[in-house]
């Protein structure tokens, strides 16, 4: 695959996914994508359309309604040589799948002692913001990031959703992609050809001195937006999209705090043991602690399921101007 | 025509009275117009998210339901607005819930996908395919334990059939002989994927003796079918006799939800199925039994349209929740 | 139910909670126990034992084995009127009914404006130390910490089993019970007749002044002999069981820390979005973070599935070895 | 006896050289002397850890792969040393797993409930309960589109046949066609449940129809009953018909893993399966037909205790991993 990137043009989130599984496609005919209702239908959020098409049924497989089962396939294929992108149709599905993901394809390779690999990428359309309410809306990632086996990455912007599933297929094990749903329709640059997004590959989106926001999927865009507002306001905040979740990119995150003594981490997930637990806690027992003027601040999602009715469930995960008064607080707090 | 052989007159009509008839049209109607109201709102923006509208499928919803009484539990699907109906619901609270609001039967925080009615037996619409399956098990088990007499009756897609959560639900109730009616009601597609490319079985009846019950498939969309159907499996499972799988073939007429572009159907398809109309079907077996007029039906359908007329108002007019109430319900309040 | 305690005795931590059990199945005609060779077989780490006997089949309900499906007739169960307790034959196979759990059990209460509740008890024997290698010796209750709607405990102590088993009874929420396998058969005192133990409230189980020790499950026992150790060694460590992984005990945690200035947390989970890093995250973000005097330092499980090997399974958790060592460097730690 | 009816010789003695069944009777036996082996070594504090032996169910593991090549993959379940063994595993190389050795098929990560031979084809035993039946129908999959000709089979027990992982793997097998045979080893019991009690129908083989598949179920103990059945089924997938299931109906000598006091059954019932000995059969048959010789059984016997002790001393004196190395094979080294 030709890791060169070329020209530069705008694309959805979605169409770089599509883009990506198209020259995957195209590239290797190991590739097959697994779903369900992403062949004629396009996919649930349309990511696959027309893909089918081109490719034909036996490349882009409409499944039965069966994430076990489905999964389970997508994970002995990949065992035995193929190279499958599975589609949860929603991220909460994988409820019902947990029993592969966790327990064959993160851990096989370890429990056979090295002797097979799961070159498995698995893709699920993740958050809330759509009113589909509580069994539609959840933002699991954490989850994943406790298992040992497994990749996590969550593509804020177009050219990394590209990149980063380009990388996936290229990894020899399991990877998840959490797409942000209310993503899927932001565009963005997105360089032509095959290129590789590095997994576990933070990326700093904006530099500044006051104060590091590490941010994920969706939360990136809100962060960069406060950010503009704050600067205004004479607050100059760093801000920090984390890409992946497993393995983290630990150096980045450190480096920022140790500039700028104070952390703000934001994501759309429940607050308790969302991700950012992770991050205060490894800056807080990191050689970066010394370096902190103030507490460690996370802005998550409220401790509740997403409720359907609209305004609350805005409510339920952090906006704009939350962030902007968190890290107006943050920066103003004891030094 | 008081001549007719008692096997020519359609099983509905020998066993309801014409109330217990009139009522069900009325039902069925109420569901045909509350989704077509549910989609104006939708379309005009007044309702978030997502609706998956069971217009095509009122004579199953309805069917089914008529041996059941408030005791009885359901557990419904996410096209449950026609299963909340059949079963009882007040369409301004359900109206309420499209809109969020706090007088919806969900307080505003469940919406189309979970819509419930917790007093009339409805345990619940379900976002999740499958979900409901185990869970009316469950119910059930309640019920055979707590000596109830009630039954519950278990609706779910023939997409759903698929899912493992089916079989290991079919399989427990039949081991524990508990009192539960699985009702699929199979139009032939989940979401976008045909019967036939899912589902390795001609007819989703067909599973039933993998568990050892009875299972039986009817046209779904005459309701005298679906009634005599149901109602002899809701019997069996009353009589302690266990379960039963009941195979309601029918159709939605609209896409799987808004955002359905019907690329994996034909418009040929879809016109034929319109043409089985069951409320069609229910007024024609009404008018030749004498049971409605014309004119009764013309004065339930203006009815009908009242009452989703007002039900819109009432909900539009309804408060929404709190947002300092946004946790509550998560637990229960151990202080109150 | 009588909540006064009587006389005390020893018991062993599957006797306490099959005590528990024995007391709720007596008073209440609606608690039922469902789950995998829990009757005549007695469960599979033997804590129904002969249950079956003094019950009958219909109270004790042997179930074939369909988890997701078992873990849905609980829930659906709960809902109209039984109080059924669920046994996961092991902690790992929750995996298979993460739906039922988490889209359904958590969420009902909520999804339905709280017209219905969900008093459902399930049990989960959890941990490794047992040789069953990495599908049978998981640490999954931090991926429940995350999600509202569920009550998460872990007891540490006979008494305490049987305490919060019968506090879980009253609840009428879905609460989860992680019962460390090697803690089955440890000893201590356990009061007779029915008490509860409040779920949400930490124990001090040791004073301290010169650190603190958040502790769950088997690591509080370790912890407590790593304190005596250190004890001899000039260290004193104030030892905390959590008991409650959600929802935590804030202020116990906050006021030791406030007071010791210095915070080891020690799971036996995966390190990486374990407990620990909620705890951390915590702390970091309160009021006590002013007192800290060193970083936050955190002990948990290696990165990896639990391996078979005995040497490899026991260097893959926490040991009383490493407890000691890591209180030593940070009782050193700068100030 | 050349003037016995072909009728009368049994299928194995028919299709198989005598090479081909000395093999099979010796791999047979290795698998009995290799669970004594292991049951002697766990009783002697050599083996951690817990341990699912399949004493009594030789015929089953060894007929089922009489018609597999190394090309062809098996997934296997926790009583997955006679399917390792059968496929053609280095009882040495098992026993160092056991053993927690580098040696060891895992090297010492898995022990016996992940005991593999990926390069024979053993995709790996499994410590979830039908976990092994969704990634066989993805082994599967991966041959069709690849064209490799290869098959995969599936062994699952009776109380794997109750998840909802079967239901969805034999539904999707069927659907897309695939080349694979689900073998359910019938052994009455699933720990302790009965089927009886866990399992809705009689016979498992009674659940193919509902996903359109051919079922059979036939005397696990019969080498021949099982090698017959099994090959047909083989032979139908390999010729792209699609998937089968074929119930083999056995028994287990020992109690389900070492801490089983046997409670759910009697020594009646223990007793009246052990004269049903599948190794009493195989060597009845083998002298029946003139196959081997009390002298050739008794030579064949002897080396393969000696096979065994070797492997215990191999296991015994191999090295065992690196503590440094213990999270190795979590992830592909990519520098490597
Ligand atoms: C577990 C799960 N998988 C997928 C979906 C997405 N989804 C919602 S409805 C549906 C189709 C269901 O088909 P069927 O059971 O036949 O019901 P129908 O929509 O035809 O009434 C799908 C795939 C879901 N909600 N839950
Ligand atoms: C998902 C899951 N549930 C439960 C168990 C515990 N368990 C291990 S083997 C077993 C019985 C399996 O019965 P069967 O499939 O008939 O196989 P057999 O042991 O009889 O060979 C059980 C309950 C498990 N390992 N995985
Ligand atoms: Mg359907
Ligand atoms: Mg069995």
């Amino acid at each position: 695959m030709n890791v060169q990137a070329d020209a530069v043009r705008t694309l959805s989130y979605a169409e770089a996914l599509r883009e990506a599984m198209d020259i995957a496609l195209g590239a290797d005919q190991r590739v097959v994508l697994i779903g369900e209702d992403i062949g004629i239908y396009g996919g649930a959020f349309q990511v696959t359309g027309d893909l089918v098409e081109k490719y034909g049924e036996d490349r882009v497989m409409d499944m039965p309604i069966s994430e076990l089962g489905g999964a389970g396939v997508a994970v002995g294929a990949a065992m035995t040589g193929l190279r499958p992108i599975f589609e949860f149709q929603f991220s909460d599905f994988a409820t019902l799948a947990m029993e592969q993901i966790v327990n064959q394809a993160a851990k096989v390779r370890y429990m056979l002692g090295g002797a097979v690999s799961v070159p498995l990428v698995m893709r699920f359309p993740a958050g809330s913001g759509t009113g589909a309410a509580a069994q539609h809306s959840q933002s699991l990632e954490a989850w994943f990031g406790h298992v040992p086996g497994l990749k996590v990455v969550q593509p804020a912007t177009p050219e990394d959703a590209k990149g980063l599933l380009l990388a996936a297929l290229e990894d020899p094990d399991p990877v998840m992609i959490f797409e942000h749903k209310l993503l899927y329709k932001t565009r963005g640059p997105v360089p032509e050809g095959a290129y590789l997004t590095p997994i576990g590959k933070a990326s700093l989106r904006r530099e500044g001195r006051d104060l590091t926001i590490v941010a994920t999927a969706i939360m990136v865009q809100k962060a960069l937006e406060a950010a503009e507002v704050l600067a205004g306001e004479g607050v100059d905040a760093e801000v920090i999209d984390l890409r992946t979740i497993r393995p983290i990119d630990r150096e980045t995150v450190l480096e920022s705090v140790r500039k700028t003594g104070r952390l703000l981490c934001v994501y759309e997930a429940v607050k308790t043991l969302g991700i950012g637990a992770e991050i205060s806690a490894m800056v807080a027992e990191s050689d970066a602690f010394d370096f902190l003027d103030a507490p460690i601040v996370r802005l998550g999602g409220a401790e509740c399921p997403i409720p359907y009715n609209p305004d609350l469930e805005r409510a339920a995960v952090p906006q704009v101007a939350d962030i902007i008064a968190g890290a107006t607080d943050l920066a103003q707090g004891r030094t | 025509m008081p001549d007719t052989a008692a096997e020519n007159i359609p099983f509905a009509v020998r066993t309801y009275s014409a109330e217990a008839l009139s009522e069900a049209f009325r039902k069925m109607l109420l569901i045909r117009k509350f989704e077509e109201g549910a989609e104006a709102c939708y379309t005009r923006g007044q309702i978030h998210g997502t609706m998956h509208l069971s217009i095509g499928q009122e004579a199953s919803a309805v069917g089914a339901c008529m041996g059941l009484s408030d005791a009885d539990k359901i557990t419904s699907t996410h096209r449950g607005h026609g299963h909340c109906i059949a079963k009882g619901a007040d369409v301004a609270r359900m109206f309420a819930e499209f809109f969020g609001k706090e007088t919806g039967y969900c307080k505003g925080r469940g919406g189309s996908m979970h819509i419930a009615d917790v007093a009339k037996g409805n345990l619940g619409a379900n976002g999740i395919v499958g979900g409901g399956l185990p869970i009316a098990v469950g119910a059930a088990l309640a019920a055979k334990r707590l000596c109830t007499g009630a039954v519950t009756m278990c609706f779910f897609g023939d997409g759903a059939n698929n899912e493992g959560a089916f079989h290991e639900a079919l399989n427990m109730a039949s081991v524990w002989a508990l009192p539960v009616v699985f009702v699929c009601e199979n139009n032939r597609y989940g979401m976008s994927n045909a019967v036939e490319k899912s589902t390795a079985v001609a007819s989703i009846a067909d599973r039933a003796p993998a568990y050892s019950m009875p299972g039986t498939s009817v046209d779904g969309n005459d309701f005298s079918a679906v009634a005599e159907a149901v109602e002899a499996a809701v019997s069996s499972a009353r009589a302690g006799e266990g379960p039963s799988l009941v195979e309601l073939v029918t159709y939605r007429w609209r896409g799987h939800s808004k955002s359905d572009r019907n690329r994996y159907r034909s418009k040929e398809e879809i016109a034929e199925w319109m043409a089985k109309d069951p409320l069609a079907g229910m007024s024609a077996m009404l008018l030749e039994h004498g049971i409605l007029s014309e004119g009764d039906m013309a004065e339930i359908s203006a009815s009908v349209e009242r009452e989703i007329e007002d039900a819109i108002e009432y909900a539009r007019h309804s408060a929404g929740p709190e947002q300092a109430e946004i946790t509550r319900y998560v637990y229960t309040d151990l202080a109150s």
